[in-house]
Formats: C-alpha cells, sequence, structure tokens
C-alpha cells in the first residue's frame, strides 16, 4: 500500500536552560491513506513533539537534527517553505487542537474566522505557486468562490451536527460550548478536504459523554471521507474506540506498532504489557510501573525504557533495537519481546 | 444497601450551596444551584465515590462539606456534630479531623515556601510540638508518601506533578485527620503514576485508618477505589449503590448512558453504539421536575411536574420514577 | 458584562471622587497654609487690607460653610478670580484650552503611530539588534526628564541647526477657524504657511511629550504581542497555514489593541502630567503654563484653579477610556 | 523571601539589572564620598563671580555656573538631595500605602472601601500637578518637597497593594492553607505579605526613579529646595538662561538625572523576572499585567 505519510529516522532536540533535551530519537512511522493511526504514550514522550513536527509549527527553542518526512514522496523538510505552508499545510494536511476553548480568537466571530481559513485553503482555490502574487494581506477573495465556499462551510457545519449553522456562523466563540467548539474544530479540519488530519489529543479536555459523542462523529466522518488521521492522545481507551492502528512511544522512542485489537490483545513490548497492566481495574490488585521517565537531557543509550524493563540485558543498554515484524503489521523494537502470551 | 454498621462518620442532609448570579448594577438576578438538596453518609474507614461530569455539582459539594463555601441550606453533621453552622473559629477545630486534597496540588502549595515549611505549617497550626519533634513526623511522613529526604529544601514548581501531589497529601496528614476529601486526585496523571498515586492513597488509608470522600469524572479509577458510589447530574445525586451494582446494573438512566460512554478496552466500541445525544442544560435555567428529563430515553410526562426523590431499589437509591 | 460593570460603577463613584478631590485641594489652599488670606492678598498688603479681604471673601465662617460655597461656586464654574490677571480663572484657562489640547492630541497621535507598530515589530523579532534597540530606547524614555529632554532638542534643533523655532506657537496670525486648533485650521482654511508654522512650532514640544508615553506604549504592546503570540488560536492558525501577515497584522494585532486601549487611557494621564512642565520650557501658550506662572506669581487661586480643571478633565478621561474599552472587546458589547 | 545573596546572584546574570545596580551604586559612592570626590567642596556655598560661566576643563570638569561655583561638585552634593528625597518619600509612602493596601485587600469591610476610594481621588490627578499645588502652598523647601510627593504616590502603592491581595485571595493555597487552619492574622503575615513583596519592591525601585523624576520637575519649576542647595531641577532651570553657549551648564545636571532614574527603572525590571517564580515558570515572557503595573 502506498504510503501518504513517511517520517523516517526524525530527530528533534530542544535547547533548555538546563541543557539540550533528545526528544524525538529516529523516530520512523508510516500512514497509508484513509487509515486512523493512533500515538499513543505518556506525556514527555514526545507523541506532541512528533505531531507538531509533522505540522512544521515546532516550539520555540525545537530543532530538527535530522530524518525526512515524506508527503506524497517528496519530504516536507527540503521543501520551499512559503510553498509547503500555501499548499500543504491546511490543505492536504489539517490540524484539530487539544485545547478548544483558546483555538479561536475571542474577537472575532465564528463566520469571519472560517471564512478566512476558506479564502487562502479552499479545495476550489487554484494551485497558488510561489512567485508574483500581492501580499498576503490585500489578496481579494472572489465572490463567487467566497459564496460556493460558503455553502459548503454550512452544509459541513450540518453534518458536525451544530445547531442552526447561519445563526452559528454570526456568534462569537465563547458562545459555545466546549463540545460544540470541537464540533466546529472537526469541521474546519475537515472543509479543505484534505488527506491526512492531525488530531493531538482532541477529546482529552472533554466530559466523557461529549467524548463519547466527538468519537463517533469523528470516526463516521473519517471514514464516510476516507481521510487518514494521525491521533495522539494519552487515554488508551480512546486509541480503542478511534484508531485502526496504534504505536506506542516511550521517551522520544517508538516502542511498538500493531493493529489496535492485536496491539491490546497481544502487546509485544514490556512497556505496553506494563502500560495496560497499570489501568485501574475493578477492585483488583493495582500495579504500577516502578521507577521514573528518564530525563531526555542525557537520556539512558539504547533502548530508553531498560532502567525499568525486567527482560533488560546488555544488549538493552548497548543500542536501540531495530524495528522487527512480529506478526503482519506487528511490528516492535525489542531484543526480548513478549511471546504472544 | 449494607445495614449501617457504626454511626456515619459524615451525614449530609438535604445540603444546599448556591451562587448568586449579578447583572452589570451588581443586583442578583438568579442562582447558580450548584448543589442543590443532597444527602448522604460516609461510613468510618469507607471511600465513597462522587462521580459526575464538569458543573454536575461534585467539587462545590466537597468544598462545602470542608467548610470552603458557606451552606444555602441543610445540615452537615461530622462526627455526630453539626458543622455547617459554625464560625470560623470553630470551624478551625474541626479542619484537624477533615482534610481536603486539592485537585491542582501545584496551585494548593505556596509557591514561595520550601516543601519543609510547608509539611511543618500543619503542626504549628493544631499541635504545641517542638522544632525537633515536628521534624521527626515530617521526615517520617515523607518516607510514607514515597519521597527523598532531599525534596525538603525544594520549592513547589521545581517538583513534577506526582510529587507535587504527594507533598499535598503528606500536608494534610500531618494533622492525622479522619476524614480526607480527594478532589479529582488523578486528574492529568499518566496511567503509570495514576497507579502509584492510588496505591499510595489504599496504603495511607490503611496505615492512618483513613476515611475518603473521592471526588472524579473518572469511572475506571472510581470503580477501583470505591466500596459505594454516588452519581450526580445538576446538583443532584440521581443515583448512590454498592460499587459493584452500580457498574454491574445501573439503574437510572443517565448513570446507564455514562458508563456507555466509557471506552472499555477489549469490550463493544462507544464509537458503534453510544446513544445520549445533547449536553447538560445551563445550570441557570435547570429544567422543572426530573433534570436529566431533557435528555432521558425514558421521559414521560410525570418527569416535567415531579421531581423524583431518591428512593430505595433493593441494590441502591435511585431518583427516577421508571427505573 | 464585566467592562460595563465597570464603567457603570466609575459613573456611580465619579461625583463622590470628584467631590473629594475638591475637598483635597480645599484642604491644600485653605487649611494648610498658617494663614490663607495673607497669601491671597499678597505680601505687600496691610493688616487692615488683609483683615478687610478676610471678611470679604468669607474666611472667617467656619470651614464647612466655606467648603459649602467653594463648592458651590466651582459648580457654577467660578473657579475664583486670579489674582495676577484679576480675570475670571474659568475664562483664563478656556481661552488656553485650544492651545493645550492641540498640543496633547499631537503627541498622543504621534506616541500611538509610532508606539505601536514599534511595539508589535519588537515583539515579532524578539531578541533581534532591533527589539534591543528599542529597549533601550524605551527604558531612556522612562528615565528621561521631559523639561531636560525639551531643553536638549531646542539646544539642537532650534539653536544649534535652526531647523525649528525655539519654541511659542506661531509667529503670524492664527489661521481663521472655529476649532482654535491651529494645525486643523489650517488644512480647514486651505492656509498652507499657517499649517507649515504651525507644524514648525509644534514639532519640538509635541516630541517632547510624547517621548515617554511613546516608551510605555511601545512596551505594553510588546508584552501584549508576546502574550498574545502564546495563545492557541495562534498556534491553530500556523499549524493551518494561514499567511503569517494576516495572522500577525489581523488576529494578534487586534488581541494586544484591546488591553493597550485601556493603556492609552493611562497615557493621557502621563501626556497632562507632562504638558504642565513641557509648555514651559517652549513657553507654550496652554494651561500648563498659565499653572507653572501662577505658581510664580503665588497666585494661589489659579493654582488651585488649575488643580481642579485637571483631575476633572482627568477623571472624564478615565470614564471615556473604560467606555472605549466596551467597544473594542465584543464580548462587553455582546452580554 | 530568598536570601538576599540568591536575589543578587541572579541578578547579577541579568545583564540589564547589573548595569541598573552600578549605576545606582554610583549614585550612593557620590553622595557618600561627596565632600573627597568634590574638587571645590566650598562652591556649594561660596561663589566666584569672576569665574563664571567656565567650559569644562582641567579645574573645573564639568564647567562653572552663572555664579562661578564648579558645577562638577554641586552635582555631588546634589546627590545628597537626591538621594534624601527618593528615600524619603518613597519609603513614607510604602509605610502609608502598603497597610493601607493589605488591609483593604483582605478585609472587605465598607472601611477598606473608603480607604480605596481616597486613594482613587490621589490617582485621579496626575501625581505632579497635586504635587505643584501642595508644594506651593506650604512654600518651596526641601521637606515641603518630600511632604508633597509622599502625599501624592502612597496612593500607588496603596493600589498596587490592593490589588495583588486581591488576586492573591483568589490563589488555591490561601484556600488551601485556611482550610488547613491557619488564622486570617497568620495567612495575611506568612502567606500574602511575602508573595506581595516582590511586587513591592519592584514597584519601590521603580518608584524611586518616578519620584526623582518628579522632584526634579518641582526643582525646575522653582518648588523644590531654594537656592544655594545645589538641586539638579533648579540647577537646569538656572542653565536656560545661558544656553546655547554654556551647553554644559544643562546637559550635567540632566544626564545625572538620566543616569539615576535609568539605575532604578533597569533595577526594577531585573528585579522583576527574579522575584516573580510565576514569570519564570511562564517561559520568562514578560507579563502585560506587569509592565502595566509600573506605569
Amino acid at each position: 500500500m502506498s504510503e501518504l505519510l513517511s517520517v523516517s529516522e526524525l530527530s528533534v532536540e530542544f535547547t533548555t536552560d538546563r541543557g539540550v533535551a533528545q526528544v524525538l530519537d529516529r523516530i520512523s512511522l508510516a500512514i497509508a491513506p484513509g487509515e486512523v493511526v493512533g500515538l499513543v504514550g505518556e506525556s514527555g514522550c514526545g507523541k506532541t513533539t512528533l505531531a507538531r513536527t509533522v505540522l512544521g509549527v515546532l516550539p520555540a527553542g525545537g530543532r530538527i537534527r535530522g530524518g525526512a518526512i515524506h508527503w506524497e514522496g517528496r519530504d516536507l523538510l527540503r521543501m520551499d517553505a512559503r510553498l509547503v505552508n500555501d499548499e500543504i499545510r491546511g490543505r492536504a494536511i489539517t490540524f484539530i487542537p487539544q485545547d478548544p476553548w483558546s483555538s479561536l480568537s475571542p474577537l472575532f466571530t465564528v463566520g469571519t474566522q472560517i471564512m478566512d481559513l476558506m479564502k487562502w485553503k479552499s479545495p476550489r482555490r487554484g494551485v497558488t505557486g510561489t512567485r508574483g502574487h500581492w501580499p498576503a494581506l490585500v489578496r481579494g477573495y472572489p465572490g463567487a468562490r467566497r459564496r460556493a465556499d460558503r455553502e459548503a462551510v454550512l452544509d459541513v457545519l450540518r453534518a458536525v451536527q451544530i445547531p442552526e449553522p447561519e445563526r452559528a456562523l454570526r456568534r462569537l466563540p465563547h458562545e459555545f460550548s466546549g463540545g460544540q467548539r470541537q464540533r466546529l474544530m472537526i469541521a474546519m479540519a475537515l472543509l479543505p478536504r484534505p488527506d491526512l488530519i492531525i488530531a493531538d489529543e482532541p477529546t482529552t479536555a472533554l466530559d466523557v459523554t461529549i467524548q463519547a459523542q466527538i468519537l463517533r462523529l469523528l470516526r463516521d466522518l473519517v471514514k464516510e471521507r476516507g481521510v487518514s488521521v494521525l491521533f495522539t492522545t494519552h487515554d488508551l481507551g480512546t486509541a480503542y474506540e478511534l484508531c485502526d492502528r496504534v504505536v506506542v512511544m516511550y521517551a522520544g522512542q517508538e516502542m511498538e506498532s500493531a493493529p489496535t485489537d492485536a496491539f491490546f490483545e497481544r502487546p509485544a513490548h514490556p512497556y505496553t504489557r506494563r502500560l495496560l497492566d497499570s489501568l485501574p481495574t475493578a477492585g483488583g490488585e493495582i500495579r504500577d510501573i516502578p521507577g521514573e521517565v528518564p530525563s531526555l537531557i542525557g537520556p539512558p543509550p539504547g533502548c530508553r525504557f531498560h532502567p525499568r524493563c525486567d527482560y533488560a540485558t546488555a544488549e538493552c543498554r548497548a543500542r536501540r533495537p531495530d524495528a522487527h515484524a512480529v506478526e503482519g503489521a506487528h511490528r516492535v523494537r525489542c531484543y526480548h519481546p513478549l511471546s504472544a502470551a | 444497601m449494607s445495614e449501617p454498621r457504626a454511626a456515619p462518620l459524615l451525614e449530609v442532609v438535604d445540603l444546599a450551596r448556591h451562587f448568586p448570579i449579578r447583572n452589570a448594577f451588581g443586583l442578583r438576578t438568579g442562582s447558580i444551584r450548584a448543589v442543590d438538596g443532597v444527602s448522604l453518609a460516609v461510613w468510618p474507614g469507607e471511600t465513597l465515590g462522587l462521580v459526575g461530569e464538569s458543573g454536575c455539582g461534585k467539587s462545590t459539594l466537597g468544598k462545602t462539606v470542608m467548610g470552603i463555601h458557606g451552606p444555602t441550606a441543610g445540615e452537615i453533621r461530622f462526627g455526630g456534630r453539626e458543622i455547617g453552622g459554625l464560625g470560623r473559629r470553630e470551624r478551625r477545630t474541626v479542619a484537624r479531623h477533615l482534610q481536603y486534597v486539592y485537585q491542582d496540588p501545584g496551585a494548593s502549595l505556596d509557591p514561595r515556601w520550601k516543601v519543609r515549611r510547608l509539611l511543618h505549617e500543619p503542626l504549628q497550626i493544631h499541635t504545641a510540638l517542638s522544632r525537633a519533634e515536628r521534624q521527626e513526623q515530617v521526615e517520617a511522613m515523607l518516607r510514607e508518601v514515597g519521597l527523598p529526604d532531599a525534596h525538603l529544601d525544594l520549592y513547589p514548581h521545581e517538583l513534577s506533578g506526582g510529587q507535587q501531589r504527594r507533598v499535598g497529601l503528606a500536608r494534610t496528614l500531618m494533622v492525622r485527620p479522619s476524614l480526607v476529601i480527594l478532589d479529582e486526585p488523578t486528574s492529568g496523571l499518566d496511567v503509570s503514576v495514576q497507579a502509584s498515586v492510588l496505591k499510595l492513597f489504599r496504603r495511607l488509608q490503611a496505615a492512618f485508618a483513613l476515611t475518603y470522600l473521592f471526588i472524579s469524572h473518572d469511572l475506571a479509577v472510581v470503580r477501583a477505589m470505591c466500596q459505594r458510589v454516588a452519581v450526580m447530574y445538576l446538583g443532584k445525586v440521581v443515583e448512590l449503590a454498592e460499587a459493584a451494582v452500580l457498574f454491574e446494573d445501573p439503574r437510572h438512566p443517565y448513570t446507564r448512558s455514562l458508563l456507555s460512554a466509557v471506552p472499555v478496552i477489549g469490550g463493544r466500541r462507544v464509537t458503534r453504539d453510544f446513544a445520549l445525544e445533547g449536553e447538560p442544560p445551563n445550570p441557570r435555567d435547570i429544567p422543572t421536575g426530573c433534570r436529566f428529563r431533557t435528555r432521558c430515553p425514558l421521559v414521560q410526562d410525570l418527569c416535567a411536574v415531579e421531581s423524583p426523590p431518591l428512593r430505595s431499589t433493593g441494590g441502591g437509591l435511585v431518583a427516577c420514577h421508571f427505573a | 458584562m464585566r467592562a460595563l460593570a465597570l464603567v457603570l460603577r466609575r459613573l456611580v463613584w465619579f461625583p463622590p471622587t470628584l467631590l473629594g478631590l475638591l475637598a483635597v485641594t480645599f484642604v491644600i489652599s485653605r487649611v494648610i497654609p498658617a494663614d490663607p488670606v495673607a497669601l491671597v492678598a499678597g505680601e505687600t498688603a496691610t493688616p487692615a487690607q488683609v483683615a478687610a479681604l478676610r471678611s470679604q471673601l468669607g474666611f472667617d465662617r467656619p470651614l464647612p460653610v466655606q467648603f459649602v460655597d467653594y463648592v458651590g461656586r466651582l459648580a457654577r464654574g467660578d473657579l475664583g478670580t486670579s489674582l495676577y490677571t484679576t480675570r475670571p480663572i474659568a475664562d483664563d484657562l478656556a481661552s488656553r484650552l485650544a492651545a493645550t489640547i492641540e498640543l496633547t492630541l499631537v503627541a498622543m497621535a504621534l506616541s500611538v503611530l509610532v508606539g505601536i507598530p514599534l511595539g508589535v515589530v519588537s515583539a515579532l523579532w524578539r531578541n533581534s539588534v532591533l527589539d534591543h534597540a528599542l529597549r533601550v530606547i524605551t527604558v531612556s524614555g522612562l528615565a528621561i526628564a521631559s523639561f531636560w529632554l525639551g531643553i536638549m532638542l531646542q539646544l539642537l534643533f532650534a539653536m544649534r541647526l535652526g531647523w525649528t523655532p525655539l519654541n511659542g506657537r506661531l509667529a503670524g496670525f492664527p489661521p481663521r477657524g472655529v476649532t482654535g486648533l491651529y494645525l486643523v485650521d489650517a488644512v480647514l482654511a486651505g492656509d498652507w504657511a499657517a499649517f507649515t508654522a504651525a507644524l514648525g512650532h509644534i514639532a519640538l514640544p509635541a516630541a517632547t511629550l510624547a517621548f515617554p508615553a511613546l516608551a510605555t506604549l511601545v512596551r505594553f504592546t510588546r508584552a501584549g504581542v508576546l502574550e498574545v503570540m502564546q495563545s492557541g488560536f495562534v498556534l491553530y492558525e500556523r499549524a493551518m497555514g494561514l499567511p503569517p501577515s494576516v495572522i500577525v497584522w489581523k488576529y494578534i494585532l487586534r488581541s494586544a489593541l484591546t488591553s493597550t486601549v485601556t493603556q492609552i487611557g493611562l497615557l493621557f494621564g502621563i501626556l497632562l502630567a507632562g504638558a504642565v512642565v513641557t509648555e514651559t520650557v517652549f513657553d507654550w501658550p496652554g494651561i500648563g503654563t498659565y499653572a507653572v506662572n501662577s505658581i510664580i506669581r503665588s497666585d494661589y487661586n489659579a493654582v488651585m484653579g488649575f488643580t481642579v480643571w485637571a483631575g476633572t478633565i482627568f477623571l472624564a478621561v478615565n470614564l471615556l477610556v473604560d467606555l472605549a474599552h466596551t467597544v473594542v472587546d465584543p464580548r462587553e458589547r455582546m452580554s | 523571601m530568598r536570601g538576599a545573596l540568591f536575589v543578587l546572584a541572579r541578578l547579577a546574570r541579568d545583564r540589564s539589572a547589573l548595569v541598573g545596580l552600578v549605576l545606582i551604586l554610583a549614585l550612593a559612592l557620590a553622595a557618600l564620598l561627596a565632600p573627597v570626590l568634590a574638587t571645590h567642596p566650598g562652591d556649594v556655598f561660596e561663589i566666584h563671580p569672576a569665574k563664571r560661566l567656565q567650559p569644562p576643563g582641567a579645574q573645573h570638569l564639568f564647567g562653572t555656573d552663572r555664579m562661578g561655583s564648579d558645577i562638577y561638585s554641586r552635582l555631588l552634593y546634589g546627590a545628597r538631595i537626591t538621594i534624601l528625597i527618593g528615600v524619603i518619600a518613597v519609603g513614607a509612602s510604602l509605610a502609608i500605602g502598603v497597610p493601607v493596601g493589605l488591609a483593604a485587600g483582605y478585609y472587605h469591610s465598607w472601611a477598606s472601601d473608603l480607604l480605596m476610594r481616597v486613594s482613587d481621588i490621589f490617582l485621579a490627578v496626575p501625581q505632579v500637578v497635586l504635587a505643584i499645588a501642595i508644594a506651593q502652598t506650604l512654600g518651596p523647601s526641601l521637606p515641603n518637597v518630600i511632604l508633597a510627593l509622599s502625599v501624592t504616590y502612597w496612593p500607588w502603592f496603596a493600589r498596587l497593594v490592593y490589588a495583588e491581595t486581591r488576586s492573591l485571595e483568589k490563589e488555591v493555597f490561601i484556600e488551601s492553607t485556611a482550610a488547613l487552619g491557619a488564622s486570617p492574622l497568620r495567612l495575611i503575615a506568612l502567606h500574602v505579605l511575602p508573595n506581595v513583596a516582590s511586587p513591592i519592591i519592584v514597584r519601590a525601585s521603580i518608584g524611586m526613579g518616578f519620584t526623582i523624576l518628579t522632584a526634579a520637575a518641582l526643582g525646575f519649576l522653582g518648588l523644590g529646595p531654594p537656592p544655594p542647595t545645589p538641586e539638579w531641577g533648579r540647577t537646569i532651570a538656572e542653565s536656560r538662561e545661558f544656553l546655547p553657549d554654556a551647553w554644559w551648564y544643562a546637559a550635567a545636571p540632566g544626564l545625572a538625572i538620566f543616569l539615576t532614574v535609568m539605575g532604578f527603572n533597569l533595577l526594577g525590571d531585573g528585579l522583576r523576572d527574579v522575584l516573580d517564580p510565576r514569570i519564570r515558570r511562564a517561559g520568562g515572557a514578560v507579563r502585560a499585567s506587569a509592565v502595566n503595573a509600573d506605569v
């Protein structure tokens, strides 16, 4: 299956006042068209950094040290920046943020902000090229395209079950609940008819019943339109609900990647096993993982889980294990993968 | 309901806490009935879960019992003594036995104080122990919550989320309370850190014979920790039962949709068959009669007329005409 | 809703605060000095004249009665008579009002039109050479004594280079016009000679007055923009590939401006305080010079009249700023 | 409160704060060692009309003024006046403003509201306007200038402390410590005051600069200490008559004021970053409200 997005050997570091943190260590990840991939891991594992590196919006202090991000064969890191910003970002790849409360400007109506997005990112806008154009601020928005875009906006708002879409466009963001705002975010992510949506913990800030509605809505719309999704979360339950395949990360390294059912029933990597075991169960004995997540400033060599792993050997401490297939698409980076017990 | 053992440690009768809504002129134009008539009891050594979605009033209930908010109506009896209406001074004597652990541990610690002073303070307030005696208890408690002595000389912002949570807990346990109200003790924690904190809560409960009022929106955590669970919706308790009964055979329609919204790894998928529509109504204008009727699959005319009382159904209490 | 409440509360508190201000000026002029009448009569007056004046002005009545009379006359716009010009102080102030307003408005425009863009730029290119240079200028802007800055500008531009007149508001006759603002009247009358002359005269005083206000506005806008750049919607817009110029000049600036509006209100305070001293340096025939001359001539009534007038204007401006805030921030409007 | 040494160490790492510290130390040394450093200590009172308006040279580093006195020496003694006015006026303002702000902020009583309304009156008028009125009525003298500045500056501290206390009250750690059983007095003394201390210190430092500027303005307008006191503001006023030739006569005192106030402003900015842990946690981006506080 040809890959839509393929991240290979991506390394990212952050300069902090306490030294340089190795946040991503040679990450490789591929997403096929129409596939929903879950990027799972505890805070500090680098999943959000990976998502933001693909989007090209690294926070201050972040630097890409190596690797490539191929999008339909072309490496985004070496393409002309303006071209990526005009053609890829917000058109081929769109974004759903985690915090619905702060992702829309409080001072502009929802309609203004959506139409601003459509002015630049509408599928009806031709390929722009880079040279010879009026500066962005003064460039006009042809009336015909604007009307067509507006209709498309109303359709998608209905699709995400926003009540009275006409009136909604005239209201300010603070007049919507968290759940409704996240529906707006989903609508804005779908409008440019992207090939890939990057959703960074989209339901973490929502109550469980609203989260269920949003997960169901997102899965239905995505599957209906064949859009692939890179979905980061620290909540294993939401990954189980939404994803076709799950990748688990720990301290900046990807540990295991498997189709969802295989991932949860037959985890091969010791960390995945311990993670699933520490989920609270009814009244049973609670097992946690001894030790602490290592600091990424001067991280442990080789497999970064070895200080807390029961099966760690000299090999694990020496060199990071290569990823190898355990069973079909189920791949793991470990010298001593757990048998399919 | 198992027959009551000894007298309850905490008993709340028809407790209400309303917050006034003021318009531009500062005139009261209505009130948010955050807690609107709640009655429940907590027995010594027990962990009572208090679950519900944000805005259901569970934190407000916790804070009102703790005396952070004065009650608008109803009674709070702690160890048989009415403490709802106490003045600030008498209230402080109760503070020794009834403690509150905050949701955001970092914010509940004075950023300018080192951990050492933060742990000494409770003893300075409530006991006449000498400095050395206090230091001894502080170091013992620090080990109990699993922190190294070196952390005594750190400032709160120099600790991780999990460590701040342990310091917050240690601070409340210094005065050997009997009832501890835990407000969302695991929110924002990663799975493994959450597991270690829950293990700690259990160990401390045994070590100090504690009783917990465990407030949380995370049903899986409540199921693992609590013997009995109360479900709240818009300021009222809609169902209260033994944890096993409530999770296996939920009676109230809201409890049922709440449980059906929680992803169960390996089980049925919410994205295929979860059915609760809409969002909780605005707390400023609560529907008449039963509050859940605007979203309830079993709704009938009676629901709009009469607010169902909490009545026994053998396995537990439920507030619904048709459950 | 919040700002609306603020405005209403300030509106409710406007009269008592003003009354308080009158009480303070009354105490300063009548209670603190050992013998207020002697002060008013002046050093040359004989004891008999002083006694006559005391009963004529009613200074022998109990203080509260005097205060009621004092407030009564102020309410009717009677700020008392100037000991020096023997004309009603209110008239003196009125005749000079236009000059001060013109100077303050030009300085305000200068600091807003220059300050805000510089603030945005220094935030966008944070820690660049430009940012550091601006920070040195703004810190010194807040540290320079405005009267000394005025003198140094006079020394350089007026005396050494001769680019601008030394002081005063206009050499020839003022342009005909209704507003009393020479620049505006000159434009309305199409009298370009008068316009350039007036512009030449106002250049240095306006620059002197504007510099500290400009420095404050650059710092405040820079901090505001930096804070907005951390917000969620800026991240979202960058991730969705909106053109950077749209993000900066539409979304970031608009957010930073809402807090800057209240800052402009505070600015007016700085300008008013500065005007008193700056006008003296440039012999600008405004209310500031009038106040300072009253001081030199120990014309207590005039000084008190000026204080009351300045306080009232300042309170009114604060009220206007709060109203402007509700206009700028739609969330308040929509409540 | 963190050790003073710790604060100094952190300040030294911040270049601009260091510059500020150096400027203030220079001012203090100039004032303290004036008799030693001055080339013509006598010139504070003696006049030598023959040597009028000499340009800066070997004998008179900054030249001589209209009365032939050595400008450099008078500036050194002027530093004493400046420090005296600044320290006493800001000190008095702190002594009045902080308790008023603290009480009004913590105890919501009608009395606290009244105190805040009184301070609103003073804040309603630019400080220099009221200071002029008071100094004018009392007559030009050093104590009167200090009184005028103190009376008109305490409300800035009252307002600052009031705002900080009210915002602190909503902080969770105040609520949690109260729930722990701490008495209101203990809360104010051990929790509110230390947390309010840093904004006060920052404001005091910037306030010194602001007060020195206002004092210089009063001096310039002739309301400061009368001659022969070598007050910087009035020296500039005297110098105007002899411009542009005697440029040094106006430049020297103006520069002295500028450097002194710059020192306090830089120190204030440096202190704000060092003392407020929240700012450090927010990655050092200057909080808009923090900047606003010093206007």
